[in-house]
């Protein structure tokens, strides 16, 4: 596994050199990293290319290839379009509060597409990038499911 | 060989069975006091609650209605009807929902049972924020300068206050539709946005304004009376660590307070409760500023969150006596004159990421492992492998420390969140280890705006935990890739370090 | 806005790393006040311990030998080489193995690390039991009326004292190698019994005798010096629930000591402490009468399992003083003149059958649940699913208390006992679960010989648990039959009680 | 499972009524009994027809048996002698101190067989009925694993 590629928010990061991982609970993730030196207690979940491991209370999402999935992912990627329509989904479930902006709306990075509210805060929905509101897929008194859609941009 | 004699416990419990309308960690707390008066505490649970943990440390358990809180823990008549079916003959209230609903209080009263807290006339005048102002003001007690009457329409005569100012929803409290507005230009956006926000927290959108304390600290006073007329003052809070005017750390003593403060913050807390009829729990919130001046927020007319870290420094059971004085029983003098020692801090951990602006964070708690051994306490709603469920507050634990001193009490936090290990879902935890290793901190140099100027969404990953989340990473992934770990594999890994070791030397 | 000025904390870390000769609960005790003094743990593990709990709390971990204590904990030259290895600059010993050893204190001294613990000198004086006894006499402290000198062959000489005695090891401690005699008939078999467990126990077999105070209570006083003569005394415990001679349960304040003979304890305490070269932590432990008179029994040159107890009541890190006196730091005010408040009770869980004598009761811990909330403290040295091994002292855990009063403390440990839930293993538990419902227990009234009259080999099975424990082992049944339950038959059982209870309405 | 038969200590018990076992971890056997008005928390380990319930922190050996079972452990019951020789195994792993009794040796109900140290305690064994010493298998000084043979009374 020498090709092995390790990214965390897409850069890639070089595994800290004379630390082991032991678990201590194989079933829930738990374990500590320890050098002979030091030991830190972590959680590692996840499966395959995917992990998340919490080190001092901080949940970092981490990925693991082999580069044959690099080879596959890569192929992916230039696959796709450049800028491709987006649609914007709920990533909790919760009550749509205020809708502020209606099909042929610009809206620029940062601006307040909707209001939802979840576990008793109001959260608002911002524009990822500047972008023409395509469609909206939900109402004012809508309650949401996580993935649910709410709206797309062009 | 003389025995003692103990003077402060009840010789039979004040109640036999006390209705918990609550959920989550305050329920179990509130039930763990039932259970050492000898009473037997009875839960309710919403649909999403059939299989919390409060409802299993409870005797008996009622279904109070579907998810949504209004038709559960928010509804005056499931909760009534609840305890009418279990016999309960109180209701302790908790915090949040119904704890402060003065109607409540009185259809609890008025079905003929102990409503456990102030008088429902209290709850309902200091409700409304802005008679509890002109109530302090006229005991003689500073307040934030500000309106005295309901903001109207887009209230352009507010400009006199000169801005910043705050906007507060005025049957408010723990920071639900509060709006910091700095300039005349945002004015009618805050307006309708703190509106919306108090109508949907307290079903009224009542707001006022107040002058904005800048660098403040929040710093409250916690007090505790009895039906007799006898009112314990047991110490102050330290709660200006907060994201949204809402509190993630308490403290007490408050690193700000000398000994003139605090007799002054403690003579107006009196004051405030003086003017009304008072009995049971409550909290006078002040703001202070940097020269030491004290101004009156609120009186939280209820059991607080962070009420653990007065239990550590006074070593008075805020829960029992609220139960014990609602059944009747004086203040002795244990409790009134109650010493304070030592230091203690409350963390919260909420299910919300602190690297995304303490957005909540709902899933499936997985591991749970939670601190223990010397000056540690833990007031935990949730175990491992837990769902949480999205309607309600994502409070899922307090971890309280109790030390000597401030120094050594913030050390024995660091153990303490050193010890914490939670799967599944981000927590404030991550917040907290920063917090308790900032030089600020430490010094207890530190106000209501410390967690916005100086975390923000967090430090950048750092390059050793990113290099240790790799190596945790990378190792995870091949060992997944053995289906059957044999022994060698599984075995401890000083035991591979020590073997290595051997093979070197 | 002053802030406060704490005094106690140390500016720096005493030491960089201290290697803690101990395994279990007091190991990580150990290691929790070392991370919260900043300094470095390093753990010391037999074979059998290659997984424990204590090893995976420490940042570096060294390996000291086979399971047989006398090859890994009790070997001197094996601790010290891993403190060499590690790089170590003191040494804790915790409880037993070592902890009195004077030959290991000097040797580690003799190394150039620091022994965190009261002079070599001193331990050696204290730890003949013999000299103890003429010492304190000589310091005017009344001893319970017994030998001088060790018991020759026979001893047909100990008639004079009358029966019944009680033979003790010369180098013992801990109730091994005690024996009661009732009658001359029996000494032989005593004696002979007495000398083989203290030869097996300490490496020595010299034995003496003291006339059986009966009734009597146990309750000794903890001693804490700086290397600069300051002494505090910090409160008395009660540690008269006893089986074999050994305890229980231990509790502070004692219920059966007054202000003036808590004043006489202190002053003996004192002098016992006065006539040896003394700093750190020690133990003078009494034997008290029916009338309130003391008698010396011994002083125990270490930290005692029962620590915690006066931790909770003085509020004073009793571990880390050990380590900040070992280095140097003098005791401030704050502990030389700790208030005493509350009442703190400690109940320990071994790995025992309280229903078979007391037996040993070695398995695998499955689930392990403990206790947490207000006042409540657990120091553990074992999780779920542990094996534990025949090699050590089968102690698990320590549940402590700490409450306004001694009633609110029992109501509170009643309460903790009730969250405990062990699998796997019989354990003491059980017997402190009766305990705690015990009208003498909550009178305050036991003493030394109370676990064998109340409880012998515990109560009869009751009908109500009876049945209780067919109920459950009935359904456990029924439901192994359903390989993978639907989600009807896992929902909470409120879930279907309320169901039910629906359609009877 | 009408004819299922619950006994504890070798007597038939009644089943309490109206209590519900609710399971919180099956796992690791914890569990709840509820009846509505209170709530016992309890371990629940074992199965086939041998469980151990762990109540108020008291370990309760209880045997669940369906009617062939309870035919079938009466037959072999029936088909064993009435006094037949006794193996005395060890129940922990230890070592033996002190060996009192040899073969042919006459011993009384409850008299001191050996001393076996574990655990750091010393532990008599003793014998369970008067007999006669047929054998001893174990000498002092000697280690030995639980489930080792002792000594056989006749």
């Amino acid at each position: 596994m020498s090709e092995t590629e390790v990214r965390i928010g897409g850069e890639a990061v070089e595994p800290a050199d004379g630390w082991r991982l032991d678990w201590a609970d194989h079933r829930n993730g738990t374990g500590l990293l320890v050098n002979g030196e030091r030991v830190i207690p972590v959680v590692v979940e996840g499966g395959g290319s995917e992990w998340t491991v919490t080190i001092r209370g901080r949940r970092i999402p981490v990925t693991v290839r082999t580069w044959r999935e690099r080879l596959m992912a890569e192929a992916e990627t230039s696959a796709r379009g450049r800028i491709a329509p987006v649609a914007l989904k709920a990533t909790l479930p919760g009550l749509v509060v205020a809708v502020r902006v209606a099909p042929g709306d610009e809206v620029g990075e940062g601006d307040p597409l909707l209001t939802i509210e979840a576990m008793k805060m109001q959260n608002e929905v911002r524009a990822p990038r500047a972008a023409r509101v395509a469609s909206v897929a939900v109402t004012a008194g809508q309650v949401v499911a996580t993935g649910a859609e709410l709206l797309t941009l062009e | 060989m003389s025995l003692r004699t103990d003077i402060t416990a009840p010789s039979r419990p004040p109640f036999k069975r006390v209705l918990v309308a609550n959920r989550g960690e305050i329920a179990i707390r509130v039930m763990r006091a039932c259970r050492e008066l000898g009473i037997s505490p009875v839960a309710v649970y919403s649909d999403a609650d059939a299989d919390a943990l409060h409802v299993r440390r409870a005797d008996r358990a009622e279904r109070i209605g579907p998810p949504a809180p209004g038709e559960s823990y928010l509804s005056i008549e499931a909760v009534l009807d609840a305890a009418r079916r279990s016999g309960a003959q109180a209701i302790h209230p908790g915090y949040g929902f119904l704890s402060e609903n003065h109607a409540f209080a009185r259809a609890v009263e008025g079905a003929g049972l102990t409503f456990i807290g102030p008088p429902a006339a209290t709850l309902e005048m200091l409700g409304d924020k802005l008679a509890a102002r002109r109530s302090a003001e006229a005991a003689g007690v500073p307040t934030v300068p500000g309106t005295t009457v309901a903001v109207d329409g887009d209230g352009p005569d507010l400009a006199r206050l000169g801005f910043p100012i705050m906007l507060k929803a005025a049957a408010g409290g723990g920071g639900r539709g509060m709006r910091r507005v700095d300039s005349a230009g945002d004015l009618g956006d805050a307006l309708a946005s703190a509106r919306r926000e108090a109508l949907s927290a307290f079903g009224d959108e009542t707001v006022y304004a107040e002058r904005v304390v800048s660098p403040a600290r929040h710093v409250e006073v916690q007090l505790l009376g009895d039906r007799h007329g006898a009112l314990a003052v047991l110490g102050e809070r330290d709660c200006s660590v907060q994201r949204r005017h809402q509190k993630l750390v308490e403290e007490s003593p408050s690193p700000a307070v000398d000994e003139a403060t605090r007799a002054e913050l403690f003579e107006s807390a009196r004051r405030v409760a003086g003017a009304v009829e008072f009995h049971n729990a409550a909290t006078v919130e002040f703001l202070l500023d940097e020269d030491g001046n004290h101004f009156f927020l609120e009186m939280n007319t209820r059991l607080q969150v962070e009420h653990g870290v007065t239990e550590l420094v006074t070593g008075v059971d805020m829960v029992a006596w609220q139960i014990r004085v609602a059944a009747g029983e004086p203040l002795p003098p244990a409790v009134l004159d109650a010493p304070r020692s030592g230091h203690a801090i409350e963390v919260r951990i909420y299910a919300e990421d602190p690297y995304a602006g303490f957005a909540p964070a709902p899933g499936r708690v997985t591991a749970w492992l939670m601190p223990d051994g010397p000056g540690v306490r833990v007031d935990a709603g949730v175990e491992s492998d837990t769902d949480l469920p999205s309607e309600y507050d994502p409070l899922l634990a307090k971890v309280l420390v109790h030390a000597a001193d401030r120094p050594a009490a913030i050390a024995r936090l660091r153990r303490a969140l050193d010890e914490t290990l939670i799967g599944g879902v981000q927590t404030d935890a991550g917040f907290h280890r920063w917090l308790v290793d900032h030089p600020g901190f430490a010094a207890g140099r530190y106000d209501t705006s410390f967690v916005e100027r100086e975390w923000g969404r967090g430090p950048a990953l750092g390059a050793e935990d990113s290099a240790l989340a790799a190596a945790a990473a990378l190792q995870a992934r091949r060992t997944e890739r053995v289906p059957s770990p044999t022994p060698a594999d599984t075995g401890s890994a000083w035991g591979r370090i020590g073997r290595e070791e051997a093979l070197r030397e």
